[in-house]
């Protein structure tokens, strides 16, 4: 392994800690999902990471599964994003808050 | 003892259950059907009840015991056992539900679900005057408040959604620290012995460090403080009884307050009886305050029905005294009162309620010369509030004296001030009669005197009055054997 | 002789329930003729018992009303000497009274209830009498108090009446708590509350503190029920009630109960010296107190019942001398008299035209004469006139006082003496007032039923000459009553000088207080009531004292109670805590404000929480 | 794979080819109806075959298990959704859902929650809490005439991506710090006292968000309310019931993996108590009836905490129980407010539940039995769960944990009474008269008499959830 895993665990967690902040900070639902897929990826990272460090396919194998698995999560997010900007001519999700209490 | 395969007290135990389906299933079309269904089945324990009084005899121990297993897992088993005791209370409480069951006889909203409550309140009454398992104890108990929540949040007056939480959230406060208490109990005899056991005879034999001791008697007074109600536990019992419904009252009074009593002889005093013993002069103090205290409270309330809820409290500030005393004489008359007093605030509230029903009111200052319009309903109430306010020869005055000399022999002071009580229980009383029955007419816009249902209703109860206070001597005897019984698993102060 | 004694009892209780349950479906004058024929049933019957009693009396028990651990009470009679004339005078003057009640009441719509009342009353003063255990007495003695209560305030629907009851019922109630708590003492020593083994073993206490505290404790329960101080107030009020109740229970019977309770324990409250002196001390001041009070009063039955207190402060002087036949005597002749004037003065009261008050009267003799004299015979004897009842039970008393001899003694005896100069006074105070100058009122007479003249005869008879009964060796009798109580040591045995000394010094105060009223009184002069007349017609102002004193605290805590402590502090407390759970639950709300980025936020600090946690431990271990 | 572990994992297969098929049959036949009897009959025959059928190997290719812990697990998160379909008959008519996507959904729901309740491997894990997650996603947006059911979608969205997330940062760091995707390798390498440690504590850290998000625990609960106030109720009632429950059955062997780690516990601990205590706290003051249940779920889930704090025997097995029993009531009392709705919306305020008490005397009764049965009143079930529970507790020495369940369920009284008192609050207004269909009338009652027997005998149910407890 050229790269030592502490390097690639500090950054994974850079961009996990930049990809939450992004969901933290944003409004904009596009921006949010944007903001996860960052911290998916930062995973990916990890896992690549941790399959060269233990010498194992199974942690490829996991990026994989995230990968589909963020997918299709992604193709529903669209959907939805487009289901909500019908219904409020914006994606601000600060405009949806009927629901409190 | 004598354990038989044939369940007399199941039998006994779930008649009322059965009678509140055949309610549901046959209500919803013949509303008049429910009542009478309600009327044959509290009459049939009744003659249940008085029939094992026949032929009861008259040693300490059990007269029946019935013991099956239940749920293996925990331990808990389905016992059940008869003696002197439980065997009065379940006489008193079959009796009682008769009366409920015609108090409430013209209820025509959801009478089907009105009377299948009623009789699931009495089969978890009887549950508990027979249970001998703590949880078994436990589900009964709980049992007894989902009907009386019930009858009292969707039948009762204004306030009563606030009424039937109050009375629900207290009981239960109570009743949760006694569950904890039973389970802590439990788990500590299973560790001691390796049976895990709700037994009550079992637990008996804990060994229990005086702090734990203390700890679980405490969480078992809380619950039965609570029902019976003791002072400063009581607040829920005025509202329960002024906004529920006449037979909701009826029921509080002659049967839910007797439980918290019982529960305390049958189950905290007897498991407990090193703390109980050290616990007693508290409980004598809580009483005492509770008697006086509940006395000028209701000295200073308008609506009927509160004054006879805060004497209530009074009465039981002088049945827990008795208890407290824990003496023979004291104890007898602690349970003699008991029933007196469930049967004197029966048929007061069963008045009140036929009062409300000509009236239109309960408040003080608007009723008044109700003599001139019904005398003979008057006269019943009149007798009741005599009775209540212990006059000699009626009912209450027998419990109450013996209570007094028991206590005296032990604490003389207690009784001095308890006798005290007695001049304050007259004073809040008479105020009641007098701005009901006398001075000047409230034009009650019903001028009929009792019906002939009423009249059924507060003849017995007006007989058992007399009778009661006159000849005492059959229920003393019925509870000598248990009372020594109790005395000697009780500890010696 | 068992059957009888039970039928004493067993006919008003009888007579009282059976009017009770079914009166009011009972054609008109059946009720009547069950309560009066009852009541004449008892009286025969203690006529033809009354042998049974003689010596040590007759012993019945009928049944165990409560048993429990060591404790018994029983449903038992004790027919001695003492029990069977007081029954006697009870079931008499009760059966004349009843006779009364019948023609005053015919016209009152609520009659049976009257009667159920009355025939109980009867029931429950019999059962004081005859009790053979204090608990048994004790039945009786509530009993008593209850009827009292619903007589008094009979005509229910003034409330002043009902008021009146209600406190007749409370302020006797007090001395019951302190009768009851005598019971449980006593029950506590003996371990019975049989009256003669009571009395028999009372000797052991001897000289104790106990014996004098009991004997305290008897005398305040004596004192609620006899009206004396400081639990009296309540009789001049309880004249609210029909008249037959006032003479029945407010003169003959009801508050002679305490002297008859301290005498039945006798044995056991003569152990004491200083308790026998205070209930002298009460004796006396109560009789002061009443005279004086009956001086100033302007209703007739007030006056008389101003005597009757007076008068049954005799009997406890009586009673604190150590003489209980001079006690019973006084309580015989006083039943006798003060019945026959209670009911005369209702005769007045109706040829008054219903009119209570003595200055709108006078000249009631030209109403009716025999009313007249009934009254004078009444009157007489109540003021002590020589040779009348009134006169030697009275002086019988005084001079027992006088024969004591110590300081103390003739301190009282000085006291009797002015009380009875007072009485002789407020007697003829009355007289003239009713019967002198011409009719003040403006009421036609309303004429009473034949059936309310006839029995105040007899009274008028015996009232006259129940002095017989123990006539003194002076006056060549043998003092048959003292005699019958087997009390022999209660017969005075003073020199002839001593005697003429005493019975002039009677003589003497009654002519005094005559001309007194005589002087004042003979014509009528209209006079406000204002300072001193004001403080007497109000009785000292005691019920004001009491009101201040007692009843405005307690009021006052039932008013703190009820708003301060349980709508305030345990409300308050509840109401707080559910405000407090509620209040947490808004202020959660509130961090649920609908918004994704802010419901993030939460789960930012749950993460930062737990993996904080998490490196902090890790980095620790 | 071989046909041998194809065959343990026949339920699974079974719901998801079932699924697939439906949604393809659904592209041609338009009927709800058939749609929802199929698909019941489908997750009706996996609970059957799941219980029924002996599976031939007990591992599956290191991802699943087939053991009896997994297998009643499938059978009850099955036989939810399938009640759920039919509970749904009517609803679906109201609001016209699309027959064969809602049914093709809850089955691709079952099939997700069997998984993760049968996974044995992170990898598992994964699979089928996303399986379930996605299936949900668009289940609670499916009224998408509603404004709320967008919201409550998106809210959902965000939140489970965002858990997603999370979760996989976690299972990469313990797979990192211990080289392996098992369960029980991975709880195993924890204990090792490496200086690589503290990665793997912060991968369980990350682990116990997302799985305190996916259960809703304080201070991840927020979205509860709003997600379940949004959704169509029978969802509602999936996302209270099986939802959750599924997650906790996979969480509870992990815990028990761990070997009460004192460092997990403390943290659950904590959770416990402020989930208990803020969840009845804020359930107090609502008065919309969906939301009352959504933090009564989440108070719920605080119980059931505790009994996966004591890690032993006796808590699993009061976990389980109190599971079932809580999944009985809380399911019904959604069903309730199913067969309440209206063709305009959805009675959930109070103020609109005023005086249905005398419409629909019977369907209040039921009400009334699931609401105490969660209160914990004897004699209904919900005592016995609490029971065992506080037992577990005790016996545990978590004594403190107990005493706040106490009280939280002293609390829990008030807002649970609260709905019941206001439906038989008499009222003036003429509401018109929604007739239920049988099939849910049927199941509800089943549902009370369950909760009703359970509470007299429960125990039947005590000993099958003693065999089936999970095998470490």
């Amino acid at each position: 392994m050229i790269v030592p895993m502490e390097h690639l665990l500090v950054l994974a967690t850079l961009l996990f800690v930049l990809g939450f902040s992004c969901v933290l900070v944003r409004r904009n639902l596009i921006l949010i999902l944007i903001g996860v897929e960052i911290m998916i990826n930062a995973v990916g990272l990890v896992f690549i990471g941790a399959a060269a460090l233990w010498q194992q396919v199974d942690g490829q194998i996991m990026v994989l599964l995230l990968m589909a698995i963020t997918a299709a999560e992604v193709a529903i997010a669209l959907a939805l994003v487009v289901h909500l900007h019908q219904r409020k001519q914006s994606i601000d999700v600060g405009l949806f808050d009927e629901m409190r209490g | 003892m004598l354990a038989t395969d044939f369940s007399i007290l199941s039998l006994l135990l779930w008649l009322p259950v059965a009678g509140a389906l055949v309610c549901l299933v046959t209500g919803s079309r013949a509303p008049s059907v429910p009542r009478w269904i309600a009327l044959v089945t509290a009459v049939l324990v009744l003659v249940g009840a008085l029939l094992l009084m026949l032929v009861h005899d008259r040693s300490g121990g059990w007269m029946l015991l019935e013991d099956r297993t239940w749920i293996e897992a925990f331990g808990i088993r389905y016992t059940l056992g008869l003696d002197g005791i439980s065997l009065l209370l379940i006489v008193l409480t079959a009796f009682m539900q008769v009366m409920a069951v015609l108090v409430s006889w013209r209820q025509d909203k959801a009478p089907q679900v009105f009377f299948a409550l009623l009789l699931v309140l009495e089969t978890a009454v009887i549950g508990v005057l027979l249970a001998l398992d703590l949880i078994l104890f436990y589900l009964f108990w709980e049992l007894m408040l989902i009907p009386m929540f019930f009858l009292i949040g969707i039948w009762g007056y204004e306030r009563r959604f606030y009424a039937a939480v109050k009375f629900f959230l207290f009981t239960l406060v109570g009743s949760l620290c006694l569950l904890l208490a039973v389970i802590g109990l439990y788990l500590l005899h299973g560790a001691q012995t390796g049976v895990y056991t709700f037994a009550l005879e079992a637990l008996k034999q804990t060994e229990l460090s005086a702090g734990q001791e203390l700890l679980f008697f405490l969480c078992f007074m809380a619950a039965f403080a609570v029902k019976v109600p003791l002072f400063p536990f009581h607040s829920w019992l005025p509202d329960a009884h002024a906004e529920g419904p006449p037979a909701g009252s009826v029921d509080l009074a002659g049967l839910l307050l007797k439980t918290g009593v019982y529960g305390m002889i049958r189950f905290a005093f007897p498991l407990f009886p090193a703390a109980a013993q050290k616990f007693l002069p508290v409980l004598a103090v809580l009483a005492l305050v509770g008697l006086f205290y509940a006395a000028w409270v209701a000295f200073s309330q308008l609506d009927i029905k509160r004054i006879v809820a805060y004497s209530s409290i009074s009465h039981l500030g002088f049945v827990i005294l008795g208890l407290a005393a824990w003496n023979q004489i004291a104890v007898e008359g602690s349970l003699l009162l008991m029933v007196n007093h469930a049967i004197t605030t029966g048929g007061m509230f069963a008045a009140i309620a036929m009062i409300q029903l000509r009236t239109g009111t309960r408040d003080l200052n608007q009723l008044g010369g109700l003599w001139k319009s019904q005398p003979n309903l008057a006269a019943f109430f009149l007798l009741f509030s005599m009775a209540s306010l212990g006059l000699p020869g009626l009912a209450n005055f027998a419990g109450e004296i013996l209570i007094l000399i028991g206590v005296f022999s032990v604490k003389p002071l207690w009784a001095l001030f308890a006798v005290g009580g007695i001049l304050m229980s007259a004073v809040y009383t008479l105020r009641m009669v007098q701005g009901t029955l006398w001075g000047a007419s409230c034009e009650p816009f019903d001028r009929r005197d009792l019906d002939a249902r009423e009249w059924g209703i507060l003849i017995p109860l007006a007989l058992l009055v007399v009778l009661l206070g006159c000849y005492p001597q059959p229920l003393l005897d019925v509870l000598r054997e248990p009372v020594s019984a109790l005395l000697l698993t009780g500890g010696q102060p | 002789m068992a059957t009888l004694l039970v039928l004493i009892l067993l006919l008003p209780l009888a007579g009282g329930v059976v009017n009770a349950c079914f009166g009011n479906r009972l054609p008109r004058p059946v009720p009547v003729f069950i309560a009066t024929g009852s009541v004449i049933g008892s009286f025969l019957a203690c006529v033809g018992s009354v042998t049974a009693a003689a010596g040590d009396g007759y012993r019945l028990t009928l049944f165990t009303w409560l048993q429990s651990g060591n404790f018994t009470a029983d449903v038992g009679l004790l027919f001695d000497p003492l029990a069977a004339v007081m029954a006697l005078m009870v079931t008499g003057v009760a059966s004349l009274i009843h006779l009364y009640a019948a023609g005053y009441m015919e016209e009152d719509p609520d009659q049976t209830r009257f009667f159920a009342l009355l025939n109980l009353f009867v029931f429950a003063m019999l059962t004081i009498v005859l009790a053979d255990n204090l608990l048994l007495l004790f039945l009786g003695w509530e009993g008593v108090g209850f009827c009292s209560y619903g007589l008094i305030g009979f005509w229910y629907s003034k409330k002043e009446n009902a008021d009146a009851g209600r406190k007749a019922f409370i302020v006797t109630r007090i001395g019951d708590l302190f009768f009851a708590a005598a019971l449980l003492w006593l029950f506590a020593l003996f371990g019975t509350i049989g009256i003669e083994v009571i009395n028999g073993r009372a000797g052991e206490l001897a000289g104790t503190t106990t014996v004098t505290l009991l004997a305290l404790l008897l005398l305040l329960g004596a004192c609620g029920k006899s009206a004396q101080l400081p639990l009296m107030t309540w009789l001049p009020d309880a004249m609210a009630g029909p008249t037959p109740v006032s003479a029945l229970i407010h003169a003959a019977t009801m508050v002679t109960a305490g002297v008859y309770l301290l005498c039945r324990l006798f044995p056991l409250v003569s152990l004491s010296p200083l308790a026998m002196a205070a209930i002298a001390l009460v004796g006396v001041a109560t009789a002061l107190y009443a005279a004086t009070c009956a001086l100033a009063q302007h209703e007739i039955k007030r006056v008389l019942a101003y005597s009757t207190m007076s008068q049954v402060g005799y009997m406890f002087l009586a009673v604190g001398l150590g003489s209980v036949s001079a006690a019973m005597f006084h309580l015989i002749t006083h039943a006798f008299f003060k019945a026959l004037l209670f009911m005369t003065a209702g005769c007045l009261i109706n040829l008054a035209g219903h009119e209570n008050d003595i200055r709108r009267m006078g000249g009631m003799r030209q109403r009716s004469q025999a009313v007249f004299w009934l009254f004078s015979a009444g009157l007489v004897c109540l003021a002590g006139a020589p040779l009348t009842s009134g006169f030697f039970s009275k002086d019988l008393i005084l001079a027992t006082a006088f024969a004591k001899g110590d300081l103390f003694h003739q301190g009282l005896y000085g006291l009797g003496v002015l009380t009875a100069a007072l009485t002789s006074f407020y007697c003829f105070r009355l007289a003239y007032l009713v019967f002198g100058g011409d009719f003040r009122g403006e009421e036609l007479p309303h004429a009473p039923h034949a059936l309310m003249l006839w029995p105040l005869l007899p009274l008028a008879v015996l009232g006259l000459g129940a002095g017989l009964l123990n006539l003194p060796h002076l006056l060549g009798g043998h003092s048959w009553l003292s005699g019958w109580l087997a009390r022999e040591e209660d017969i005075l045995h003073l020199s002839l000088d001593t005697e003429y000394l005493l019975v002039a010094t009677a003589v003497g105060v009654f002519v005094l207080g005559w001309l007194a009223a005589h002087l004042r009184y003979r014509r009528f002069r209209e006079h406000e009531p204002r300072g001193l007349r004001q403080f007497l017609l109000q009785g000292w102002n005691f019920d004001a004292l009491f009101a201040r004193v007692l009843v405005r605290p307690f009021r006052a805590a039932g008013r703190f109670c009820s708003h301060g402590i349980e709508t305030g502090v345990i409300e308050g407390l509840l109401a707080g805590c559910a405000a407090t759970c509620v209040s947490w639950g808004q202020r959660l709300r509130t961090l649920a404000d609908g918004r994704v980025n802010h419901y993030l936020y939460g789960l930012l600090w749950g993460m930062l929480l737990i993996v904080g946690w998490f490196l902090l431990r890790a980095v620790v271990s | 794979m071989t046909l041998a572990a194809l065959q343990s994992l026949l339920p699974q297969i079974l719901l998801a080819l079932g699924s697939t098929a439906i949604l393809l049959g659904g592209a041609w036949v338009r009927n709800r109806q058939l749609w929802l009897v199929v698909g019941a009959v489908i997750a009706l025959l996996a609970a059957m075959t799941a219980a029924f059928v002996e599976p031939s190997q007990t591992d599956i290719l290191g991802l699943y298990g087939a053991t009896a812990y997994a297998r009643f697990c499938t059978v009850f998160w099955s036989l939810t959704v399938a009640a759920t379909l039919v509970m749904s008959s009517r609803y679906v008519e109201l609001y016209r859902f699309g027959g064969g996507e809602y049914a093709s959904l809850m089955l691709f729901a079952a099939a997700g929650m069997s998984l993760l309740s049968a996974a044995t491997s992170f990898v598992g894990l994964f699979l089928g809490l996303e399986v379930l997650t996605l299936a949900l996603y668009v289940l609670i947006a499916f009224r998408y005439a509603d404004n709320r059911g967008a919201e409550a979608g998106m809210k959902y969205l965000i939140f489970g991506a965002v858990a997603t997330a999370f979760l996989a940062f976690g299972i990469g760091l313990i797979y990192t710090a211990t080289g392996t995707f098992d369960l029980q390798a991975a709880a195993a390498g924890l204990q090792l006292d490496s200086g690589i440690r503290p990665l793997g504590l912060a991968g369980w850290a990350l682990l116990l968000v997302a799985v305190g998000f996916k259960i809703s625990l304080v201070p991840f609960h927020l979205w509860t309310p709003d997600v379940y106030q949004g959704a169509p109720a029978p969802v509602g009632g999936l996302l209270a019931t099986a939802a959750k429950g599924s997650v906790l059955a996979a969480f509870l062997p992990l815990v028990l993996m761990t070997g009460g780690n004192g460092e997990i516990v403390r943290i659950l601990w904590f959770l416990a108590v402020i989930t208990m205590l803020l969840g009845s706290l804020a359930a107090l003051p609502q008065t919309n009836i969906k939301r009352m249940l959504a933090y009564s779920s989440v108070v719920h889930m605080g119980y059931l905490l505790i009994a996966l704090i004591t890690g032993s025997d006796a808590g699993s097995q009061a976990l389980l129980f109190y599971l079932v029993i809580y999944c009985f009531a809380t399911f019904g009392a959604f069903g309730i407010v199913t067969t309440l709705a209206t063709t305009t919306n959805e009675i959930q305020d109070y103020d609109e539940l005023r005086g249905l008490g005398a419409l629909y005397p019977r369907r209040c009764a039921l009400l009334a039995v699931f609401l105490l049965s969660l209160a914990g009143i004897p004699p209904l079930a919900g005592f016995f769960a609490k029971f065992g529970l506080f037992q577990a507790a005790f016996r545990a020495g978590y004594a403190e944990l107990a005493v706040i369940g106490v009280v939280a369920s002293i609390l829990s009284v008030y807002y649970y009474l609260r709905p019941l008192i206001v439906l038989f609050t008499p009222e003036e207004r003429v509401l018109p008269r929604e007739a239920a269909g049988y099939p849910e009338l049927t199941l509800l009652f089943f549902a009370a008499v369950v909760l009703i027997l359970f509470g007299l005998y429960p125990a039947p149910l005590l000993s099958l959830v003693s065999v089936v407890l999970p095998v470490l």
